[in-house]
Parts: structure tokens; C-alpha cells; sequence
């Protein structure tokens, strides 16, 4: 069951009851999570063309990679993830660098400092993002940034989510104060610290933000939508998004883009997973 | 390089609690001050307060002459082994060990190679690639220490380095850190509870209680000349008797009021006759060749240490013998030694 | 003290950067725009507290808040609990467990589209799985409780239901939060408390929720924040904010349709404002109640703070 | 990229579905081909709702492509703020483009304060589809020019039939006992669908189509269409409000479970792939007159636009003969040009529908909406009376008031047209 | 009620180390069983195999005849103090005293109560309010005691629990386990470096080395007669020398070649004449009554206590005796113990 939370971990290898029963939740938590996602799947092996239908059969007659091949062509899928790929891969790490950094200057200044930062934080949360489009847009119109793919990677300077800073912030104020006193002993500076110790020590908290971050930046639609204009810029939930508006005999070529566009998130997640666990704790080491 | 220290007034409040109260000190370069004092004496405080790690509320803390009170612990060139030895989780032994001289810009190589002999010198070396949460609680302070031992700061400061390993073991790091303080001349300040550590080790032994210090001197003075009553109760393991000055034992001249005698158990004889005082056995802890009996003498509890071979059984009623050159005076107001002119004869 | 100070201000600098340049002066400029007519076209007009008065006339609007605070009253709650739970069962490593937690986030990596869509499948009055299921064991078109089966798109209630439900399977983010801090905690604590023969209720009570209790503030804390905007995914798509005038219509999808559809920019920076205020004040509420529970000892929210 | 492009380079922002890019793309293409040294630079928006975000924040943000393509409906908010250039003066100046080559009623809905404001690329108007295969099974006769809606509430009582083939009465599954497997008639309960019925009937929707200030429902024209209307419900030929949130008319009809369904032009493409039956589609029913409503999209030329001849040069391309046709063999929409609606790219022979013919036949009775720059607001708020109205059966007169009393102030704030 | 201890065949392995190997290990009820053994020997593993928080790789452990190998440490009904004195971080001093009590229901004016009483034995009364992070080392190790000590568990499991304690605080803590062990009659495993600590609290001492039992016996047992090299070695402060049996010291009966003999320093009179072998003060230490000497004996570290009254310099030669009575024998080849006719005379 859900709270069965004590520290049960070696002798649960011993015993198996509550490793075994922790199995069979994280079975039923698979099933209750993707089995409505299995329906995008089997939609989309559907035949293009068709009349659309009520809800996809679990097993289409007919399966068929048709969708797939007209997703990629009539979407430009390719040209697309390479645009998102670039935005993740230049947006995700620079975000997650951004966060940690705050983060870490939280932790260590003043109280007064970490307050007032605190606060502008929470208040930027409370911001509706539509409520900030159209500023923002006048911003990168005025730097000649909009139809580049700047305005995509920019989030990463607000750490994508003011969330995470103060992620960073609490997991960072959790490091026993004798390690920061060790790195004053050998006169680190803050930079040092950060990079030799802090973050090292709280990799479960990075490689769950990392993956967060993905997913943010690889969803982001109100973004590249008003900012893009050229097509060879899109990124593919713009594309995706073309797909969407495909009359409802297309459906399945829209929910193949969406299958694929969702396999690289896939990856990552299950990449960042097998991260969480390793903790130098006791704890995680077993 | 090694550099003296020297406290000036120091204070150290954390909210309500003060931990240091005016600590004047000066430990000359090449020195080993040992400090000794009860548990919350301000000892680790003192220690940080020296690092730098937390600020002195009042005074001056200098290093080779130069004021260091308003400077990075970085830049104050010590080196230190905490109390809960603490290690950082994430790196192996051996880069816990190399992990300053990487800093320092050491090269991987020479890091590694260094850590490997402070490991060896610590008996680690096979440790070299466990993390610290495999490891024991006395490997994991022998790893702090070898931590520690491979810089070549300005002062040592530790803070009870030995208080988890075994006695044999003990005696081999003690005698090693001697020898590393010998060559290198380090001055260092060291915190430890074990009384024959702090003997054997100290060239001074500073005694600090309730932030402040009662008596610095040499072993020999601490233990043979305790400036107040509450480092002769301390020092000694266990410490001195202290008995009313009307109580059943008296100094030579008589019964005397307003004052405390202090005996060490060492040099309580048991089996005197009379006018020696007659004490009852209540226990006796027999430890290796000598036995620790508890008494009551004239109401009052008193421990007296003799040969195993020679104890009392509880119950027995035994004549207490103490001569009067081992009987130390205190006042009882302010408890501050009296000092007595070296007189012979037998208290009773 | 000075370099380290200087060097930590630097290390911020990047983040307050983005914080002011990104959010904060472009939420001025826009609640700037709230006292204005403004429709992006032409020039706006300074109207003062004209769009506020029209606010509070508007039955949108009026419809709309209520949602949202019952949105909020229900959605945060069971979200968090939720997401707990989940990163409690989760957070050990047990076969299956990596799946999991994989499927756990993954909900939030579908293209909102294709997730709305989904749903539309999902919750079809008739023919969806949902309401199929709920049929299972009952007779003559009832649920096994012997209720009708949930009108989703149809009914008002029922289709705010809907739309929590479709929230709980969007708490990615808490669970993976919830599932680092969780790791962090020392398993020290856990021995004492498995020696003195605690409860799995009562490890829960006494040691995981306080350790964890800076983190659930703050996720408690941004959950209100968001609840009020994430609601707009699902309503645009699924319900359209219907079923009419305004069961699922909530202040994000007014805010959203004002601006982009109707074009009074003007209007919808009030929404906005009224929206920050709604927020501001939920986490007033929340803050009180946070620190009368942190003060009246249930819980340690004060953690130590390394020493500088 | 802010280098400045070519003076001949032209930006065009439009919205479709793929295949409508496509199209777009290849209009594009074509014209680059025809006039060496042109480039279009295409926007392309997916959505309509999309292209609104992007047209009022590139405005907004000084940004604003030169040419982009709007419905009727929502290009007053921009004429009004004056963010249009006027066609009047190059269309009268023209070569190749003349006024007297499209449909005048599409012109006219983009005519505003005297001005040709923009150019519409298509006229489309309602019509009701129907699944001729289900007409033919159970014998009933297909619809004629000139039908009453009483014609169409009949066919849809005949052609409303339950799993086994009988008639039915539609309904509540609750209440009704069988379900109907096929329904008779299917359409939405919205404004702009009951507007054709009230002009027809000899009413107007509002007080006046040129400075509108709110709704004019309580009429006796007016009151009859919407109680027919209402009552559609009671006589059980559409489906209820589960049943369509379940699937909607338009799945239902390619589904084969819908007999008629109005629909204006846009449904043609989808409904082209059905293969299950045949289908086709028959001119509005009517009360007195005959009468139906303008769906039409439109170039608008952008005043912002720093390369109007450019701009313009595309648009005579866009709307010749060659250019209209290549939009109009999509199928999805009615081209607005004359003579390309009348050829085969539009009529296309051998393809569904049989009786395209008809979207032209209508086209003499055509009407607007009346143009303020609140109408989609008023769209949205009317939507959700009527559909509360219809489906669960409120009294006529409260769906009167109701649809008076939330538009007023939306009718207040608007700017009227012309 | 209080309950006695088995452990038959119990290993324990972590990955590649194995930290016990086959312990077998009786523990009647009511005993104080004191566990003594180098740094690293399994100590702290033995008592989380017994308090269930290790899961054994084999063998099973008993309370009071029941086998609890299957059960969790919960359902032991055990208490322990932690080396590393864990406490939880949240609570207050007084919470964390209370805790347990609180886990178990107790009310919480009970609770409270008695956790104040508790934190008055160990001396933190005053710390009640504070949290872990405010105390100082040695008061964290007495609040982790309070906690252990408020329960009445079938079994006390103590790892170290005075090592941070000055030696004053110590006699009295230990006292204080002593009363509260007599008073409850809990069957008790002490772990402690503590060579004194040993002596003085356990019914009995065991020697744990490298995973095994080198002997289980009563303090005098271990003392007079180690039963092997190891725990002659080890057991003192400092242990027992040990030197071939051929080199500078022999038995009555001559050199002896596979055999080392060991003495005790306590047992090394100094200033003896030839025959006694003259050995060379390398350096002395002095603590307090007594002094440590260190000698070179025919290319052999020897070391001697003696009255730091009679002590040498360094560079003394001085004459080595030892009674042959306190020459133990042990096989160089296992390391065991050979059994000697007590035999009177010198050894030379
Ligand atoms: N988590 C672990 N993983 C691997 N090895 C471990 C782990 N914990 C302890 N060990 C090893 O197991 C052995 C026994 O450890 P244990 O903690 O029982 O020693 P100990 O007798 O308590 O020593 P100490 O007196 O230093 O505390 C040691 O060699 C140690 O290095
Ligand atoms: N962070 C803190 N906040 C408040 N008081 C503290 C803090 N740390 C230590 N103290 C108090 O300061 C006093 C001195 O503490 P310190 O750690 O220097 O003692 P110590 O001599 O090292 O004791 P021990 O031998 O027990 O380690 C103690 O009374 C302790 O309770
Ligand atoms: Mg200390
Ligand atoms: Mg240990």
C-alpha cells in the first residue's frame, strides 16, 4: 500500500512481502497511467481516411503505419524535432544551470536577500503566462529575436519555472552545514562549492528537474506559436499542432505525430528515472 | 610554516546561547595545546571560532602575528578534523582524502598519491574506494584525520580525532599525529576527553568550562597543581576526591572550614588503622590491575584506586590512609586553590 | 565574507535577470494595460476603473471565479495527496518501480492536443472507456453503485469533476519533486523510527511528512498558483468551457478567449489582475494556515540553515 | 530575421489544415514561377483561432505581415481600428482584376465606410447535407429547391428510425424507451444558423444591420423560426445533448447515423472520403422567401504593410483564374470569383457532391451578418443560450430575453460597421 | 521483563564485505554484555543484525527463546543508541526523547514527563526546547541515551554511547546505564572502545575481530588469561607486549622458538640487574600517577608503566624484569593461547 514507508529496504530483499507488493503498485500505477495513453497509440495505427470514430478499438482491424508516413511528410515532423531538439539541447542544460545557481546563491546569502528573491518568485508564478505573450513578444520584436529560435531558449533564464530555483534552494539548505564549513575550510569559492560539492550531492534533484525541463521545453506550444512565423523554425508541437486542425477522417495521422512526438520525452524520462535513485545515501545505495 | 596563535577577548553567542566568554590565548609556534573541559565547555566552539567557521561576537583571533579575525577560514590556512567527522557523501575515500589538494590545483596523479599514504598512514588503505556511508564509525574518523594530515597548514585544530577508535589504535594514531606534528612544528589545538591523550599528548593542557578557561598549564601542573576544584573534579579519570575540610578527612593542622580537600584516587591507601578514618565498601570495578572501590566515608562518597590484587570486598569497613602531600586546598567560596606549604606527616 | 558575496550575487544574477525581464516588467506593462481599452490594433485609451467595474458585472467573469476557487478547494488537495502517495510507493527501488514513475510523468509529455482528445475519448458519455468501466457490474444502464453514470460533457457537475480528474493525471511535476526530496531524507531517521516500532501510518505522520514539509509548502504553494491556470488545457479542448453558460468556464479560458479571441486586450489584463489577486490571496490564506500548523508543533518547517 | 527582405517579397499569413497550406504553398510556388523575382513568404497559422493571436500581436508588435486572410466575421475589429489599407483605388486601377468578377455579395461584406477594404478568396453559404443511400432505403424523396422548413422537420421524422429499421420518436434513452440509430436531422443550435430561417421568414436578427444595437428575436418572424426551431427536440429528430457530446454531427453523419445535417461548404472535404453510402446536398429549406447566410474569407492588406505594390501584385495572382482555381480544387471552399466557381475546378464533376451547383444557386439570396467589431463575442454568448435552450427545453420567451439580456451590453461595446 | 539473547551462525554481508562470519553468542537475561574490538571488526554490524535493521545472510537471532530473524526491528522490541548518535532533526530534544513513547501511545503530558526525567539523568534538562542542530556533540550522544533509555525494551543495544563524553560525564553515565540495567534487569550489548569502560560495566566482555569471537569471558578472564594473541594485544591501554619467544625475554625454561610471549607494560619492572636484559628508554610519556615508557629491548619496542616517580629519561639503559607468572605464551603459528604450569621464578 501506499504508506507502507518504513525502512524496510535490504531486509525487504530478504523477506520480498513489501518489495513485492511495492512491485505490484508500481504495476498498477503503470497500467492506471498509460492504459488511457494506449488509446493515442491505437489511434493511431489507424487508416488514415476513414471515417472517424467514437473512441479507437484497443485492437484497430487494420493496423497499419500509414498515419506514421503522412504524419512525418504532411507535418514536416523532421525538420520540426531537429528545431525542438536544438531548443532542448541548448535550452535544458542552460535552464537547469540558471536554477542551480540561483538556487545555490539562495541557500548561502542573507536571509533578507533570500526573502525578497523568494517572493518575486512566488509572484512571477502567479503571472498567467498568456498575460505575458504579448510583452514578450514586444521585447524580442524590439532585439530582432522573434522567427529565431532565441525567444524558445529564453524561458531558461526564469529556470523555464521559477519552481525550480526553489528546488534547488531547499535541496541545497538540506547539505549538513559541515560540508559547506569543509569547503570554507579549503577556501572554495562559491563557484567551486557549487560545482564540487552541492551539486554533486543532490544529482537525484537535478536529473528530476532535468527531466521536468525537457518536458516543459519540449511541450512549449504558446511560445514558438506567437513568436514563429517561419515554417523551417516550427518545432513540432507547432507542427503537431498543424496536424490538429486535419478534418477528423485524419485523426490518426494527427495522434501518430503526437506518438511521435512523444517518444523522445519517453527516452529521457526513462534515461533521468535510473538518475533519481542514485543517492549517496545508504538509502538509495541499496 | 607554522605560525603561532593568539586569542585576544574572544566571545562566541549563538542567539542565547554563549558558548565562548572572553577566551585569551596564546599558543606559541610549534606548540600542542590540548583542551580539555565537560561536554558543552565550548570546546568545538572554540575550535570554530579559530577556523573562522563561526563569528567571534567580541575579540581578536590572530595566526603568525596577523589578525585573521575578519578573514575567509579559506584564508586562514588551518586544517581541521570535525567532531561528527563528517565527510562529504558524494566522493570516495580517496577523494575525500585528496579533495583540498585538488583545490588547490594539485594534479590528479600527485592528489591521488598523497591521498593513498595519508590513508596508509591512518591504516585505510584499503578503504581507498568505498564511500563514506560503507564505511565504520572509526574508519570514518581515521578517514577525517587523514583528511586532515595531508595539508600543511599554519594550525591543526581537532576536535576529538581519536574519540571512536579502540585503544590500541588510539595509541598508534596519537603517536602518529605526535610525529606528524613533530616534523612539520604545526601548532595544534587538540580537543579530546581521553585523559592519558591529553597527558601523554599535550605540551600544555588548557581546561575550559562554561566558555571560559580555568587553568592552562603543562600536564604536570594540571594534574599535580589544579588551579580550581573544578579541574582538579576533571581532570583524572576518574578525577579528584573533594571532601569538606571538616569532613572525616583533615589536614594537618586540624579540622578547617571554608575550604575543600581534594584527593586523587591514586593515592587513597586502603587499610589503615586507627586514627585513620574508617570508610565502607559499597562496589569495586575491577579494571585490569587495578580496582576502582567505591566508599562512604563519613557520609560522604569517595573513590580510592588500588592494586586488583589488594581490593576490599563490598561491605568491608577499612581504615583510609592519605598522605598529607597528596591532599590538595580549595576554597569553597570561590573555589580556588589554597596553596599549602609542602608539609610531611599523615592526614587523619 | 566580500568575494563569496559578490561571487553568490553573481551566481544570481542570471536568474533575477530573466526574473525581471521575462515576467515581472512584462506583467507590469500588462496590468498597466487593465486601466486601458486596448485591443493591440490601435492606439489604447485610458479608461480607469472601467474594466474592473465591467469585471464584476460580467457573467463570464462571475461564473468563472467560482470555478476556479472550487477548482483550486478540490484540485490542489487531491493532487498533492496524490503525488505523495505516489512518490512514497515509488521512491524505493523495487521491480517495476522505474516504469512507474515513468508513466507517472508521462501524461505531461503528451501534446496537450492529442491529451485533450484523449479525454474527449475517454470520458464519451456513451461509448467511453470510463463510463464503460463504471457500467461493469451494474444492470439497465446504471453504475454498480446504482447511480446513472456520469454525464461528463453534459452535466455541469459532472464535467467539473472531469476536469479534476483530468488534473490528477497531471502531477508529474509534484510526484518527481516529492520523489527527490524524499530521497534526500537521512535514513538515520527512519532506523529510529522503525526501532521504536512506528506504524507505517505513524512514520508517515511523525517523520516523512515534517522532513518533507518545506517542500510540500512550497509545492502546496505553487499548485494554488498554477490550479488556476492549469485548468485552461482541458477546458479549450475537452468542455470548450461548456456545458453552457459556464460550468467549466474558468478565469484562465476568460482571460485566454478576451485576448485572443475577442481581442480586448485591456479587458483581459483585468482578468489577469483579478486572477493575481485571487492567487494572492489564497496564499495569504495558505501561508497563515502554515505557520499555525508549524508553530503549533505538527510540523518542523524550520530546517537548518548551513552557517555562513 | 530582421534583414530586409526584397521590395518584391511579400508576406502572407493565412490558417488551414494541411492540405489547405499545401495548397497555399503551391499557390505561392506558382506565382514565384509566373513572375521571376517574386517571393511570398508564407505564415502559416493552424488554426483560425491562431491566426487571430498572431495577426493582433504582430500588429501589435509592429510586426504585421502584408497580406493575411480572415473571415468576414472578424475583420471588422481590424477595419475599424484602422490597421487595413483600402483596396478601393488598385482594384479600380487594375489590369487584371476587376469588381465585376466576384460575387458581389462577397464584396460587399467587405466593404466598409465606403471602402473595399479587403478582397474575399471564396463565398460560401449553408446547405444540408444528406446521406442519399438513406433516402433511397427507406423510400423517402430527396429535398427539392424551394422545400419549407416543415418539408425538412417531415423528412426528418421519416428518416429518424431505431436499430431495426422502424420510425421513432428521438429522445432521451431515459424517457424514450428505444434509442434512435439513425436520427433525421442534425444541426447546431447557433445564431447563424437560425438567421437564414428568420430573413426567409421576413424578420431581421438585429434592429439595424448597418449600426446594430441588439437583438431583434421577439419579432413574430423571428419568434416563429425559433420555436420551430426549439421544437425540433420535442419532435425527436435530432439527437440529444449526450448523444452529440458522444459524437458529433459530423462524425455521425459520415458515421451513417444521421440523415441530414446543415453544414456550410467547409464539411466537403472530410465527407469526401466516406465510402460506407452515397451523399449530396440540397439547397436550405426556406419559410416565405428564399434566404441564406454569407460564409466568406478575404486578402486584407495590411496598413502597416511597407510593400503594398508587391502585396497587391500577389493579389491579382491570387485571385486570377489560375489562382482561384488551384484554391478551389481543395473543394473546401466556394471560389468568390465568378468564373472559376461556374468551371469544373469548382463543380467537379464525378465527385461528391452531385449538386455543388447549388452553393451558387443560392448565392442571389445571400445576406451578412451585420459587421461589428464585437460579433464573435455575440456568436459565443448567443451559443450558449441557444444550446442550453435546445437541449433542455426552455420556454421561448426566457430564450428571447436570455439572448437579448447577454448580448446588449456585447452590442454596446462593439463598433458598428460601415 | 527482559529477555535473553541468542545468536546462532549469524553472518552478515554487504556486497563484497563481510562485516560478521558465523557468530554464535549467548546472552543469559538480565546480563551486560560489553562488545570490545578493533575499528572495523563488525561491532556496530552485530547490533543491527540484532535489532533486525541488517538483514542477516544467515543464521537466526533469538529474544527470550523466540526467533525473530523473520521479524522487523519494530517487533523486537529493542532499543538502541546509534554510533553516530541519530536523532531526528525535526523534533526538539524533548520530542525526540518522547518519541517512541508518543509512537506508542503514551499521552502526551506522560510522554513529556518522562522524557523530561530522562533528559535529567543524562544532564540536558536544560535542552529540552533545542533541536538536534543547536547542541554540541557530546550533549547529541546524551539525548540520543535519554532516548534510548526512557523505553524498557526486552533488549538495550549500545554503540558507543559515552564516546563523546568527558571522562567525569562518562562514570557518571555509566553509573547511570549500570542502574538502569540492575533496575530493569535488561539483557544489554555495550559496545565501547573504552578499555576502563569494559572492565567496570560488563558482566562479561567479548572480543570481536575481524567478524569472529576471539573470546567471550568475564573482564578478569580477558585480562589474566587472553585467549589469543589478538586479544592480549588489544585488550588494555596500552596491551600486552609481544615478543618471540627466542628474543630478549625467554621462559624459565629457556628460548622457545614458535611461540611469542607476551607482558603486560604493567607488569615491566624497570631497573633491574643482569641477567635482565637492558633495554634502551626511547621516550616517556607521563600520565598523570604513572608514566609510559617506551624501550628498544634487543631490536624490540617494549613498553613499561610505572610510577612516573620512578620513571627514567630517555636514553636511560635500563635493566627489564619480568615475573614469569605474567608471561603468557602463544602459538606464533594460530595465534592461541598456551596453557602454562604456574610456574614461579624469573624469566631472564
Ligand atoms: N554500508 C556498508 N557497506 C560496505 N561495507 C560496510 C558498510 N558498513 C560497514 N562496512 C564494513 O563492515 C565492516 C564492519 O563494520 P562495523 O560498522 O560493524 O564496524 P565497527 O566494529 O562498528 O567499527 P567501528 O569501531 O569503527 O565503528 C567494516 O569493515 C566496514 O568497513
Ligand atoms: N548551533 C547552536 N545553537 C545554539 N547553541 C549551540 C549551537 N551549537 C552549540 N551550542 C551550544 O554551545 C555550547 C558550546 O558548544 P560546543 O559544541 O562548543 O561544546 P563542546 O565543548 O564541543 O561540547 P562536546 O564535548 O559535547 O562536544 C553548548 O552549550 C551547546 O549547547
Ligand atoms: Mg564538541
Ligand atoms: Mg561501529
Amino acid at each position: 500500500m501506499v504508506w507502507h514507508d518504513f525502512a524496510a529496504k535490504r531486509r525487504s530483499t530478504v523477506r520480498g512481502v513489501p518489495q513485492r507488493r511495492r512491485t505490484y503498485g508500481a504495476v498498477a500505477v503503470t497500467l492506471l497511467f498509460t492504459a488511457p495513453l494506449a488509446l493515442l497509440v491505437t489511434g493511431s495505427l489507424r487508416e488514415p481516411g476513414l471515417p472517424p470514430v467514437v473512441a479507437p478499438p484497443l485492437l484497430p482491424d487494420d493496423p497499419g503505419l500509414t498515419a506514421y508516413q503522412q504524419a512525418i511528410t504532411h507535418g514536416d515532423l523532421v525538420r520540426a524535432a531537429a528545431n525542438s531538439m536544438l531548443v532542448a539541447a541548448v535550452g535544458v542544460p542552460l535552464s537547469l544551470l540558471v536554477a542551480s545557481l540561483a538556487g545555490f546563491a539562495l541557500a548561502r546569502l542573507p536571509r533578507l536577500v533570500t526573502g525578497t528573491v523568494i517572493a518575486l518568485s512566488v509572484l512571477a508564478m502567479m503571472v498567467p503566462a498568456t498575460a505575458l505573450l504579448l510583452p514578450r513578444f514586444v521585447l524580442f520584436r524590439t532585439l530582432h529575436l522573434t522567427d529565431t529560435l532565441v525567444p524558445l531558449v529564453a524561458p531558461a533564464l526564469i529556470a523555464t519555472s521559477p519552481l525550480y530555483p526553489l528546488i534547488y534552494y531547499l535541496a541545497f539548505r538540506a547539505i549538513p552545514a559541515d560540508s559547506y564549513d569543509l569547503c570554507r575550510l579549503a577556501d572554495l569559492t562559491p563557484m567551486q562549492t557549487w560545482r564540487r560539492m552541492a551539486l554533486p550531492q543532490v544529482q537525484p534533484v537535478t536529473a528530476g528537474l532535468a527531466a521536468l525541463t525537457f518536458v516543459l521545453t519540449w511541450s512549449n506550444l504558446l511560445d514558438p506559436m506567437v513568436y514563429l512565423y517561419d515554417r523551417a523554425a516550427f518545432t513540432l508541437p507547432l507542427a503537431l499542432r498543424a496536424l490538429a486542425a486535419m478534418d477528423p477522417h485524419n485523426q490518426p495521422v494527427f495522434l501518430a505525430g503526437a506518438v511521435l512526438t512523444t517518444l523522445p520525452t519517453l527516452l529521457v524520462l526513462g534515461i533521468a528515472q535510473r538518475r533519481f535513485l542514485h543517492s549517496y545515501a545508504p538509502e538509495g545505495a541499496s | 610554516m607554522t605560525a603561532g596563535l593568539r586569542l585576544r577577548g574572544v566571545s562566541l553567542s549563538r542567539g542565547a546561547v554563549t558558548a565562548l566568554r572572553g577566551i585569551d590565548l596564546a599558543v606559541p609556534r610549534g606548540e600542542l595545546l590540548v583542551v580539555l573541559g565537560p561536554s558543552g565547555a565550548g570546546k568545538s566552539s572554540l575550535l570554530r571560532a579559530i577556523a573562522g567557521l563561526d563569528p567571534v561576537t567580541a575579540g581578536t583571533v590572530a595566526i603568525g602575528g596577523r589578525d585573521v579575525t575578519a578573514q575567509r577560514p579559506g584564508q586562514r590556512n588551518v586544517s581541521m578534523v570535525f567532531q561528527n567527522h563528517s565527510l562529504l557523501p558524494h566522493l570516495t575515500v580517496a577523494d575525500n582524502i585528496a579533495f583540498g589538494d585538488r583545490i588547490r590545483g594539485a594534479g590528479h596523479r600527485a592528489a591521488a598519491a598523497r591521498a593513498a599514504q595519508a590513508a596508509a598512514t591512518v591504516g585505510c588503505q584499503d578503504l581507498l574506494a568505498r564511500r563514506p556511508h560503507q564505511l565504520s564509525g572509526g574508519e570514518r574518523q581515521r578517514v577525517a584525520l587523514a583528511r586532515a594530515l595531508v595539508r600543511e597548514p599554519d594550525v591543526f585544530l581537532l576536535d576529538e580525532p581519536l574519540a571512536n577508535l579502540d585503544a590500541e589504535l588510539r595509541l598508534r594514531m596519537r603517536t602518529e599525529i605526535r610525529a606528524v606534528h613533530d616534523r612539520l612544528g604545526t601548532t595544534t589545538v587538540y580537543v579530546t576527553h581521553d585523559q592519558s591523550e591529553a597527558m601523554a599528548l599535550g605540551d600544555r593542557i588548557a581546561v575550559l568550562r562554561d566558555g571560559r578557561f580555568e587553568q592552562v598549564g603543562t600536564p604536570d601542573e594540571v594534574w599535580r597543581q589544579p588551579r580550581t576544584r573544578h579541574v582538579a573534579a576533571f581532570v583524572g579519570a576518574p578525577g579528584m576526591n573533594l571532601l569538606p575540610g571538616d569532613g572525616p578527612l583533615t589536614l594537618p593542622g586540624g579540622p578547617a572550614t571554608g575550604v575543600e580537600l581534594g584527593v586523587r584516587p591514586e593515592h587513597v591507601t586502603l587499610g589503615g588503622t586507627p586514627p585513620d578514618p574508617l570508610g565502607e565498601v559499597e562496589r569495586v570495578e575491577v579494571l585490569g590491575e587495578d580496582a576502582l572501590v567505591h566508599l562512604t566515608v563519613g557520609g560522604h562518597p569517595l573513590l580510592a584506586r588500588v592494586p586488583a590484587a589488594a581490593r576490599p570486598a563490598p561491605g568491608d569497613r577499612v581504615g583510609i590512609g592519605v598522605a598529607a602531600e597528596h591532599l590538595h586546598v580549595f576554597d569553597t567560596a570561590t573555589g580556588e586553590r589554597v596553596p599549602q606549604p609542602t608539609a610531611a606527616g599523615r592526614a587523619g | 565574507m566580500d568575494r563569496d558575496r559578490r561571487q553568490l550575487l553573481l551566481m544570481l544574477l542570471p536568474y533575477l535577470v530573466g526574473l525581471v525581464a521575462l515576467v515581472l516588467l512584462p506583467a507590469v506593462a500588462t496590468m498597466a494595460m487593465a486601466f486601458t481599452e486596448s485591443d493591440l490594433i490601435a492606439t489604447s485609451r485610458f479608461v480607469g476603473l472601467a474594466n474592473f467595474v465591467e469585471l464584476t458585472r460580467d457573467p463570464a467573469v462571475r461564473a468563472a471565479v467560482g470555478n476556479s476557487l472550487s477548482y483550486l478547494a478540490v484540485s490542489v488537495p487531491l493532487r498533492l495527496v496524490l503525488a505523495v502517495g505516489l512518490a512514497l510507493l515509488l521512491h524505493r527501488r523495487a521491480r517495476a518501480a522505474g516504469t512507474a514513475r515513468v508513466a507517472v510523468l508521462l501524461p505531461g509529455a503528451v501534446p496537450e492536443l492529442a491529451y485533450g482528445l484523449m479525454w474527449l475519448w475517454l470520458l464519451n458519455p456513451i461509448q467511453g472507456p470510463v463510463n464503460q468501466l463504471l457500467l461493469l457490474g451494474g444492470e439497465g444502464g446504471r453504475t454498480m453503485f446504482g447511480t446513472l453514470p456520469p454525464q461528463w460533457l453534459t452535466d455541469p457537475e459532472d464535467a467539473r469533476a472531469g476536469i479534476v480528474l483530468m488534473s490528477l493525471f497531471t502531477i508529474g511535476e509534484t510526484f518527481v519533486i516529492v520523489l527527490t526530496a524524499r530521497l534526500a531524507l537521512p535514513p538515520e531517521a527512519y532506523e529510529l523510527a522503525e526501532l521504536e516500532g512506528a506504524r507505517a501510518g505513524q512514520v508517515l505522520r511523525r517523520v516523512t511528512l515534517p522532513l518533507l514539509a518545506p517542500v510540500l509548502a512550497v509545492l502546496v504553494l505553487r499548485d494554488t498558483l498554477m490550479s488556476l491556470q492549469a485548468s485552461f488545457v482541458p477546458t479549450l479542448v475537452v468542455t470548450g468551457g461548456g456545458p453552457p453558460p459556464y460550468a467549466t468556464t474558468y478565469l484562465s479560458l476568460v482571460l485566454y478567449q478576451d485576448a485572443f479571441e475577442y481581442l480586448r486586450y485591456g479587458y483581459a489584463a483585468a482578468v489577469a489582475a483579478l486572477m493575481l489577486g485571487l492567487t494572492a490571496v489564497a496564499v495569504l490564506i495558505q501561508w497563515r494556515l502554515l505557520r499555525r500548523w508549524a508553530s503549533s508543533g505538527a510540523v518542523g518547517v524550520e530546517v537548518r540553515r548551513p552557517g555562513n | 530575421g530582421d534583414a530586409e527582405p526584397a521590395a518584391d517579397t511579400v508576406s502572407l499569413l493565412v490558417a488551414g489544415t494541411p492540405d489547405e497550406l499545401a495548397a497555399y504553398r503551391s499557390l505561392a510556388a506558382e506565382y514565384q514561377k509566373a513572375s521571376p523575382g517574386a517571393t511570398v513568404n508564407l505564415i502559416e497559422a493552424s488554426s483560425a483561432k491562431d491566426l487571430m493571436t498572431r495577426v493582433s500581436t504582430s500588429v501589435a508588435g509592429n510586426a504585421a505581415p502584408d497580406l493575411f486572410l480572415i473571415n468576414y466575421r472578424n475583420y471588422g475589429q481590424f477595419a475599424v481600428k484602422g490597421a487595413l489599407a483600402p483596396l478601393t483605388a488598385r482594384l479600380a486601377a487594375s489590369g487584371s482584376l476587376h469588381e465585376r468578377d466576384f460575387y458581389p455579395q462577397a464584396m460587399g461584406a467587405f466593404r466598409w465606410g465606403g471602402e473595399q477594404m479587403c478582397l474575399p478568396q471564396n463565398i460560401s453559404s449553408l446547405a444540408v447535407y444528406y446521406n442519399r443511400s438513406l433516402f433511397q432505403k427507406y423510400e423517402v424523396a430527396e429535398p427539392v429547391a424551394g422545400w419549407h422548413w416543415n418539408d425538412l422537420v417531415a423528412t426528418a421524422q421519416a428518416l429518424t428510425r431505431d436499430a431495426g429499421g422502424r420510425t421513432v420518436k428521438a429522445g432521451d434513452p431515459e424517457t424514450a424507451g428505444v434509442p434512435a440509430a439513425v436520427h433525421g436531422l442534425g444541426v447546431a443550435p447557433e445564431l447563424i444558423r437560425l438567421a437564414p430561417l428568420i430573413w426567409s421568414n421576413g424578420g431581421d436578427i438585429v434592429d439595424d444591420p448597418a449600426k446594430p444595437t441588439r437583438l431583434t428575436l421577439d419579432t413574430p418572424e423571428a419568434r416563429q423560426v425559433i420555436q420551430d426551431f426549439l421544437d425540433l427536440t420535442k419532435v425527436g429528430v435530432v439527437p440529444s445533448d449526450v448523444e452529440v457530446e458522444a459524437q458529433d454531427y459530423e462524425a455521425r453523419f459520415a458515421a451513417g447515423k444521421l440523415a441530414m445535417f446543415v453544414s456550410s461548404r467547409r464539411v466537403t472535404t472530410a465527407f469526401r472520403a466516406i465510402t460506407g453510402f452515397e451523399w449530396d446536398v440540397a439547397p436550405l429549406p426556406q419559410y416565405r422567401s428564399p434566404a441564406n447566410i454569407l460564409h466568406s474569407d478575404a486578402y486584407c492588406m495590411t496598413k502597416a504593410s511597407s510593400r503594398q505594390d508587391a502585396a497587391w501584385r500577389f493579389l491579382e495572382y491570387a485571385l486570377s483564374d489560375p489562382g482561384a482555381a488551384l484554391m478551389a480544387r481543395t473543394g473546401r471552399t466556394v471560389p468568390s470569383r465568378i468564373s472559376v466557381a461556374t468551371s469544373p475546378a469548382f463543380l467537379s464533376p464525378g465527385t461528391p457532391p452531385a449538386r455543388s451547383q447549388i452553393f451558387l444557386d443560392t448565392i442571389p439570396a445571400l445576406r451578412p451578418v451585420p459587421t461589428i467589431s464585437t460579433w464573435p463575442e455575440i456568436e459565443d454568448a448567443t451559443g450558449k443560450v441557444l444550446e442550453n435552450a435546445f437541449f433542455h427545453g426552455d420556454p421561448l420567451d426566457k430564450v428571447i430575453a436570455d439572448l437579448d439580456a447577454a448580448t446588449r451590453p456585447v452590442f454596446a461595446r462593439g463598433t458598428a460597421a460601415r
